[in-house]
């Protein structure tokens, strides 16, 4: 198994570049699926705001 | 039609000339630029034959870069830039019009200075002609090219460093040709193939340019 | 004769006014009123071409104007904010400058008599950056005295104007809309016709536009 | 007008566009962990070694596609930047914006594995060979891309400058690749050729193409990911946006 990763002794080069990619890709996954979370989450609270009634004694005028 | 061209020629040249200040400027930028390499490469006129058109060629890149940004926003702010969108006129042929003074303005001196500057590299006689020829067929180009930038990051915080980095690309042919064309005659390969397709560029640069910085002026100016 | 077919304008995510129509006729003037941040200067500029606006038309004889564009632009005359000036030409070479550009070349025995007309005699050919604020509007104003473009478009031409460049200047445009020309302008000015009556646009909560 | 003309005019709209992508964005997903499982299989276990450069050249298989795949992305890019300004579509101009991140990610691995790839080769990280140097010059312009986009606030602005500048771009991508690789051969002549000289064995080549459709699938389920976010952010104020965060609120 050992040799495998070897690679003929190239072992560096080609895991440099194999890693890097699934590095890159795993991690703009991720990247991606974080912002939409973060993005839902913050469209989310502005909307409770808008639609929940206002606790402030003056009246907010509704659009 | 030509009766517009000229007359805002005319304005543009007159104002650069009545301010002098920034066309002494850029000159001295690439004057500075090309004389500092020597200092930093070391004095050796081998060397600095061989590098010599590359120098030359990066820093008339660099001092019509620097130049471009203004091109468009001293219109902007005071709002000629609005009433050139609303001439009977196509606005790419304005366009052409600012470009051909900001060349006539910023691009002929350097062209002009460049042989001087040649002979701190020891340029022979017969490569510095070839120099100014594709100075003279390169740097319209690169203002053409320029002017879509500067359309395009018209009015925009940090708008010349990014002008650059968006044009910068683009204009590499343009620099790689130029350069080369110095070089070939240098090593006896002869440039005119080099300055076919500088004067090539420029043609197509002359036609695309002032079309899409057209399109993108109408964009920043809103 | 221009025709506004139900025009949106939004600036940045913020929908400045929808569904505004209207037309305006040879020989006829509209006042634009709105409070600040209504959109005046945003529909003004979407008249003339110089902002797309987000849905709605605008028709000039009957076609779009982002299908006429030079055709368009030739009989529009837009005074903005800004004077449209340069400070390093002479109020003498600013005026010929833009009138050629208008597309109305001027002489420069007309273009002195314009400058006298609008009050700054002794001044014509000094760079404009050394004169006053006012001077300065009275020089972007001049070209409405050389111009022939049947459309002004103009936003608070009066402002910083002494009373009696207000005086000449609202005679200026009584005397362009008495000749069938077209006016719509915004000011916070009274505006008196001498042919007709002045016709209100409101912008923001109003008649016409809604937010 | 036929039903097919008719829902892809609907589906410009990013209000249909928005559930469309959403159930695409699992099966290109699968499908491309499928192929890129496949495609590791036949680049480490299958293609035969080689006799010249031992295991080193496996590098390849996801250099060439890679170096594809970020051309072919700024192409796409430019397509939709097209359709945007013709159209006036707001769709278009959000798939450029979606684009360009993956675009970039890519043009920068290819020069990454092109860099590992040429220090066995010729002892050096960086050589300035013609395709290398128009993937340099192609992340440049990805990355003045990006750097318009988000020096302008104004969206539309945005959109319509970051189209232009996509065709003016895509204009000069064959000028560039063309002068670039004229200037390298002026300078080195073409002694050193990247890929030119391993034979293509069979199973190369199937390895080399499975990749290339599986680093695709990646693409369109990490872009389709992304543009939802951009739309949701773009649509923020529509009533489709704000009944969908009311339903997430009420969940």
């Amino acid at each position: 198994m050992s040799e495998f990763f070897a690679m003929g002794g190239y072992g560096l080069y080609v895991w440099g570049s194999f890693g890097a990619m699934a590095l890159l890709m795993v991690a703009e996954v991720i990247i991606v699926r974080q912002q939409r979370h973060d993005m839902l989450t913050r469209l989310r609270r502005m909307e409770r705001q808008r639609t929940a009634p206002p606790v402030s004694p003056e009246k907010e005028s509704g659009k | 039609m030509l009766d517009i061209f000229r007359t805002l020629l005319w304005r543009d040249i007159t104002l650069a000339m009545r301010s002098r200040a920034d066309l002494v400027a850029n000159l001295f930028f690439f004057i500075i630029v090309v004389s500092l390499f020597p200092l930093g490469i070391g004095p050796e006129m081998a060397t600095l034959r061989l590098i010599a058109p590359g120098v030359v060629w990066v820093a008339a890149l660099l001092a019509s870069m620097l130049a471009l940004e203004r091109i468009f926003a001293a219109d902007y702010e005071d709002g000629t830039l609005e009433q050139m969108l609303l001439t009977p006129q196509p606005l790419a042929l304005l366009i052409l019009a600012k470009v051909a003074a900001h060349w006539l303005v910023t691009g002929v001196p350097l062209v002009l200075i460049a042989p001087v500057l040649g002979l701190q590299y020891n340029l022979s006689g017969e490569m510095l002609q070839v120099l100014i020829v594709t100075l003279l067929l390169g740097t319209p180009s690169l203002s053409l090219i320029g002017a879509i930038g500067a359309a395009l990051t018209l009015g925009l915080r940090g708008g010349g460093v990014l002008n650059a980095l968006l044009v910068m690309p683009l204009t590499i042919p343009v620099l790689i040709f130029g350069a080369g064309a110095v070089e070939a005659t240098a090593s006896g390969l002869g440039g005119i193939g080099h300055l076919y397709l500088l004067g090539a560029i420029l043609l197509a640069a002359l036609f695309f340019a002032p079309l899409a910085a057209a399109a993108a002026l109408r964009i920043s100016a809103e | 004769m221009l025709e506004v077919v139900n025009l949106e304008c939004q600036r940045g995510d913020r929908c400045l006014f929808s569904e505004l129509s209207f037309t305006l006729q040879r020989g006829e003037l509209i006042h634009l009123h709105g409070h600040n941040g209504s959109g005046k200067t945003t529909l003004l500029r979407a008249l003339c071409g110089l902002i797309l606006p987000t849905s709605g038309e605008i028709r000039w004889q009957g076609s779009a104007i982002d299908s006429l564009r030079e055709e368009f632009a030739a009989n529009v005359t837009y005074i903005g904010h800004k004077g449209a000036i340069k400070g390093g030409l002479t109020a003498l070479e600013n005026l010929q400058i833009a009138s050629r550009l208008d597309g109305f070349a001027i002489t420069e025995e007309h273009a002195w008599r314009a400058l006298e007309r609008i009050g700054l005699r002794g001044f014509e050919d000094l760079p404009t950056r050394v004169l006053s604020q006012g001077q300065k509007r009275r020089v972007a104003l001049a070209r409405l005295l050389v111009n022939r473009a049947p459309l002004w478009v103009l936003d608070e031409p009066f402002v910083a104007l002494d009373r009696a460049a207000v005086g000449l200047l609202q005679g200026v445009i009584a005397d362009h809309v008495a000749n069938a020309g077209m006016v719509m302008l915004t000011t916070h000015q009274e505006v008196s016709l001498t042919t007709g009556e002045v016709r209100q646009l409101q912008l923001g909560v109003g008649a016409l536009g809604h937010a | 007008m036929n039903s097919r003309l008719i829902n892809w005019f609907k589906l410009s709209s990013p209000a249909t566009f928005y559930p469309f992508a959403g159930r695409m964005v699992p099966w290109f997903s699968w499908i491309a962990i499928i192929l890129l499982v496949i495609a590791l299989y036949l680049s480490f276990f299958v293609a035969p070694t080689d006799y010249k450069q031992g295991e080193g050249y496996r590098i390849i298989f996801i250099h060439v596609p890679v170096a594809w795949m970020s051309m072919f992305i700024y192409v796409i890019m430019a397509g939709w930047a097209a359709v945007g300004l013709v159209y006036n579509t707001r769709l278009s101009a959000m798939m450029s914006e979606a684009l360009a991140p993956t675009g970039a990610m890519f043009a920068f691995l290819s020069l990454w594995t092109g860099a590992l790839w040429g220090k066995p080769m010729w002892g050096t990280w960086w050589v300035w060979d013609a395709r290398l140097t128009s993937s340099l010059i192609l992340l440049f312009l990805y990355i003045g891309f990006i750097a318009l986009k988000s020096a302008i606030e104004d969206p539309r602005r945005a959109d319509r400058a970051g189209a232009i500048l996509l065709l003016v771009g895509v204009i000069n991508i064959p000028i560039i690749y063309f002068s670039v690789r004229w200037w390298n051969t002026l300078h080195q002549g073409a002694t050193i050729k990247m890929s030119g000289q391993t034979s293509m064995d069979e199973t190369m080549l199937i390895a080399m193409l499975i990749m290339t459709f599986a680093v695709w699938a990646y693409t369109i389920a990490v872009v389709l990911l992304r543009v939802r976010t951009i739309i949701l952010e773009r649509e923020r104020d529509t009533t489709w946006v704000r009944t969908l965060l009311q339903e997430g609120n009420r969940r």
